[in-house]
């Protein structure tokens, strides 16, 4: 299983067209972000883990502006 | 451990090898262009400031970071503006209403230009936003500057009285 | 099919000697732009780093030494001063800048051995622990205190330059600047760039070819002063104040110029433990004792 | 590594050598966060209602330091199944908790971030407790950030320790500690679409047990909910986004989440939401979600005398079942130059229908476990 999904992710990696620094605009508008309201993704992810068994999956870190 | 180690270095060497190759370098002349000035709807050229010492921002409305520097540059741009100091920011957002909405609230009076497509960003070999290049009187790189945090104005000031004073 | 690329050379002083670049272009335009990359490379360091002009950065920092005044330093002073620091744990203190003040008393023109005062004196200048410095600013404490970035900058400088010209799509070429050699790439034809190694004891010099990397040497074939008949070396060691004795010449081959230049500067301050040293660390290398025995040991790159 | 390695490395860092920007640290934004919401969820059939009051604030700490701070006060009322009975003609039914019961949690969560060039590590830890739980848990992460800044891996790793003493026997503290470890990827795909997929390896130990909870044993009587003492789940999440310009600037979000655990359940979960700009800085955001599960292996609505083992539960959070969900979203942000930067209001509500025949490749276990039950979100973002 361990094989499958690192081959996957090098393939994955050397497909993406490069992405200039200045050519984020669209990535960083707010309905791109993957969590835009925390606080409101927090409760509705831990509603459905107190009603359901499965969990997990969320968090990390990325994407938008790529701006430091 | 070690050998792990040294993967990682090995790595990382190569990723810094290819990041850098398009880079403008320190030290060599800053590649004239001319660009659509938005204040005089006009076409500025880097070399109508030939003699100024120039701090050149490649910047875009979705940007925190420039958010943040706007306002600082603009103080720092009425304060040297009369020693021979110029600002030319080049814009690169997709579209110019974005552009004109940030500057409603990050009033600049120093030169905007507008670089959509971002052949010159390619050109200078920009690698993060916003990237900034201080170019001296004699129209040479001297700083490749990118990202900006407030603690960075100093900084910044004190390169460009330098300069000025040369 | 692309034309075949010509070859340009270029011959100049700088950085005090003398200095030989080749390296093939396809076009003019691409000629004209690399002499005046290269020529502002080598004009910008000279401006920063040379002791000898008095408005470089170097000397500003070398006049304000004790003064109280701190001085700005950019990435790249940030980064030669980082590298120094590295060559100085290295070599546990042997290899150290702030030995600049030594130069004075040993200078080519001195007809008579420094009194020992005088190289107390010296002694309690030297020392980069001494040196107060942060990512910005940089600030010699002592009156008196000299940086000297000799055995660093010109050997920078031919990788420098050997990077600028990659920039510009030149892959085939070579730099030598003082003695000083990087390669950029081998020959169109793909052979390797013939070199020669000056034997300071007898005249057949050694011959040598590089594909890539470059070759930095130290010692005092060159650059040495009789005083009373016998011979000394220009490389002090900073912890006696003395020239080293022990190896007369070494030449060291390995992919970065400055890494070459400071790891030979480096076996020429062990003096008497610098053919174990070199051998130790398994070094490509050619050095020559002072009774004019010579050794080498050359594992990635080929004898012709 | 040789010398000559460690000399070679420290050269190139020299700019000449490595030609090139200055890399900068420091994180994007410099702003003073300040969220204030209130939720509120309600099941069907007078079952369980919980009223959340949160607030969290995010302040930074020179150009490098961020730190958080999170408090959340949850006030529970309403009824909660604790048994399946079979009736005399064989039918299950399930039976709540008698008396209303009400319960307020409270937890504080803190944490710390520091932002080197590419890489971001975290720090936290928090407390959260009722009457009869305590929970005190611990965090840490990092992120590196690569690739022209086009791909971020992300590992976070924490542990909870949790006590629960049950009310009407306070002699009995029973305990548990979980680990999770998460391990993910964000990609940059092109102008218009990114991709994250994080894996999660969650292990627990101890009393996983629901002490409110019985099992009903045809002949026999009642037996406690008794599971089993160690618990492994691992979930494998992907999310894409996707930006549409000629749409008016939409953005379409496809979330898909495989879980396997070890007690026998899989669990397959996928999401859609449309992010649509209207007029100015208004977004209205449609959302659907599909989640599936099959029982656990030692999951029955009712047991006999020979089937009752050891382990046994009856919990309606193991049976197999399915959930249709629909929501939708309101934001509206206002941006000003002033000393407060930004001010966002958020409005969400979410129906969730979940029952037995939902379930991928159906169900016959009967609708006594179905209910539905809906979420409603407003909060206030603020930026200075």
């Amino acid at each position: 299983m361990k094989k499958i999904i690192l081959t996957a992710l090098v393939l994955f990696l050397t497909a993406c067209s490069p992405v200039k620094p200045w050519e984020r605009g669209n990535l960083a508008l707010p309905q791109m972000a993957l969590e835009g309201d925390a606080q409101e993704a927090n409760f509705r992810q831990h509603t459905f883990f107190s009603k359901e068994s499965s969990s997990g999956g969320y968090g990390g870190h990325g994407g938008g502006c790529g701006c430091n | 451990m070690h050998h792990f180690y040294q993967t990682l270095a090995g790595t990382a060497l190569a990723l810094s090898m290819s990041m850098s190759a398009s880079a403008l370098e320190l030290n060599s002349v800053a590649p004239d262009f001319s660009l659509p000035n938005i204040k005089t709807h006009t076409v500025s050229h880097l070399s109508e400031y030939r003699g100024k010492v120039i701090y050149l921002d490649f910047w875009a409305s979705w940007c925190p970071p420039c958010r943040t520097s706007f306002p600082l540059l603009e103080t720092l741009y009425k304060k040297q503006q009369a020693k021979g100091f110029a600002i030319v920011a080049i814009n690169m957002d997709e579209e110019s209403e974005a552009m004109e909405r940030f500057l409603t609230l990050y009033p600049a009076s120093f030169d905007v230009l507008r670089d959509p497509e971002g052949v010159w960003a390619d050109t200078y070999g920009v690698e993060a936003m916003p990237s900034s290049f201080i170019i001296d009187k004699k129209g040479m790189i001297r700083h490749i500057h990118s990202g900006f945090s407030k603690a960075d104005i100093v900084d910044i000031e004190n390169k460009i009285v330098k300069l000025l004073a040369e | 099919m692309r034309e075949a690329p010509y070859l340009v050379k270029m011959s100049f002083h700088a950085m005090g000697s003398p200095c030989h670049i080749q390296f093939y272009v396809f076009k003019s335009a691409q000629e004209k732009h690399a002499k005046s990359v290269i020529k502002q490379c080598l004009s910008g360091l000279e401006q920063r780093y040379s002791r000898y002009r008095k408005d470089s950065l170097i000397s500003l920092i070398n006049q304000r030494a004790g003064s109280g005044k701190e001085t700005a330093i950019d990435a790249e002073m940030l980064g030669l001063l980082n590298y120094a620091e590295q060559c100085y744990q290295e070599s546990d203190g042997l290899f150290d800048i702030t030995s600049g003040s030594l130069r004075n008393l040993w200078g080519v023109d001195k007809q008579s051995l420094p009194s020992e005062q005088q190289l107390a004196n010296a002694r309690a200048l030297i020392g980069w622990q001494k040196i107060e410095r942060t990512t910005s600013h940089v600030y010699l404490p002592i009156k008196g205190m000299q940086l000297d970035f000799g055995g660093i900058v010109k050997e920078y400088a031919a990788d420098s330059i050997a990077q600028l010209l990659k920039n510009r799509g030149i892959e085939s070429g070579i730099i030598e600047l003082g003695g000083d050699i990087k390669i950029i790439g081998s020959q169109p034809n793909g052979n390797a760039w013939p070199i020669a190694i000056r034997n300071p004891s007898n005249q057949n010099n050694l011959q040598l070819s590089l594909h890539s990397g470059s070759l930095a040497s130290s010692g005092d074939y060159e650059r040495f002063q009789m005083i009373d008949g016998v011979r000394y070396s220009h490389i002090l060691n900073p912890k006696t104040g003395k020239p080293t004795q022990g190896l007369q010449a070494v030449s060291i081959i390995s992919e970065h110029c400055v890494v070459s230049g400071s790891l030979a500067t480096l076996a020429m301050l062990k003096g008497k433990q610098g053919l174990a040293w070199l051998k130790e660390n398994k070094l490509d290398f050619f050095c020559c004792e002072e009774d004019g025995t010579t050794h080498q040991h050359l594992s990635t790159y080929t004898l012709i | 590594m040789s010398l000559i390695e460690r000399l070679s490395l420290a050269a190139l860092a020299l700019p000449g050598l490595l030609v090139g920007g200055e890399a900068q640290a420091g994180r994007a934004e410099e702003l003073y966060h300040a969220d204030f919401q209130y939720a509120h969820y309600e099941e069907s059939k007078g079952r369980m209602k919980v009223d959340v009051f949160e607030l969290s604030a995010v302040a930074p700490i020179g150009d490098k330091i961020t730190a958080s701070v999170d408090l959340v006060r949850d006030t529970i009322s309403g009824a909660s199944p604790i048994l399946n009975i079979k009736n005399s003609d064989g039918k299950v039914e399930q039976y709540l908790s008698g008396a209303s019961i009400f319960e307020q949690r409270d937890a504080l969560a803190v944490g710390l971030s520091y932002a080197f060039d590419d890489v971001n590590v975290s720090f936290g830890g928090g407390v959260s407790g009722e009457h009869d739980y305590l929970s005190r848990h611990l965090n840490t992460g990092a992120s590196w950030t690569f690739n022209k800044k086009l791909t971020t891996l992300s590992f976070t790793a924490s542990v909870a320790f949790d006590e629960i003493t049950p009310t009407g026997q306070s002699d009995v503290k029973n305990s548990k500690t979980s680990q999770k470890y998460l391990m993910g990827i964000t990609q940059v795909i092109n102008k218009n679409s990114l991709l994250q997929s994080n894996m999660t390896f969650a292990y627990h130990k101890g009393y996983l047990s629901d002490p409110y909870k019985a099992v009903y044993v045809e002949g026999v009587g009642l037996e406690d909910d008794s599971r089993p003492r160690h618990k492994f789940q691992w979930a494998w999440l992907t999310r894409y986004v996707h930006y549409f310009k000629t749409l008016n600037k939409a953005a379409l979000h496809a979330d898909y989440r495989l879980y396997v655990d070890d007690w026998g359940i899989n669990g397959h979960t996928l999401e859609l939401s449309w992010h649509q700009p209207i007029a100015d800085d208004w977004l209205i955001i449609p959302r659907f979600r599909y989640y599936t599960q099959n029982e656990a292996n030692f999951y029955q609505a009712t047991f006999d005398a020979m089937d009752i083992g050891d382990i046994h539960s009856s919990d309606y959070r193991l049976t197999g079942f399915g959930t249709l969900g629909v929501g939708l979203k309101l934001t509206k942000s206002f941006h000003m130059a002033g000393y407060i930067k930004e001010v966002k209001l958020q409005m969400a509500a979410d129906y969730n229908d979940r029952k037995a025949s939902y379930q991928i490749g159906g169900n016959d276990e009967g609708s006594f476990d179905d209910f539905s039950f809906y979420m409603i979100t407003a909060s206030i973002n603020m930026r200075f």
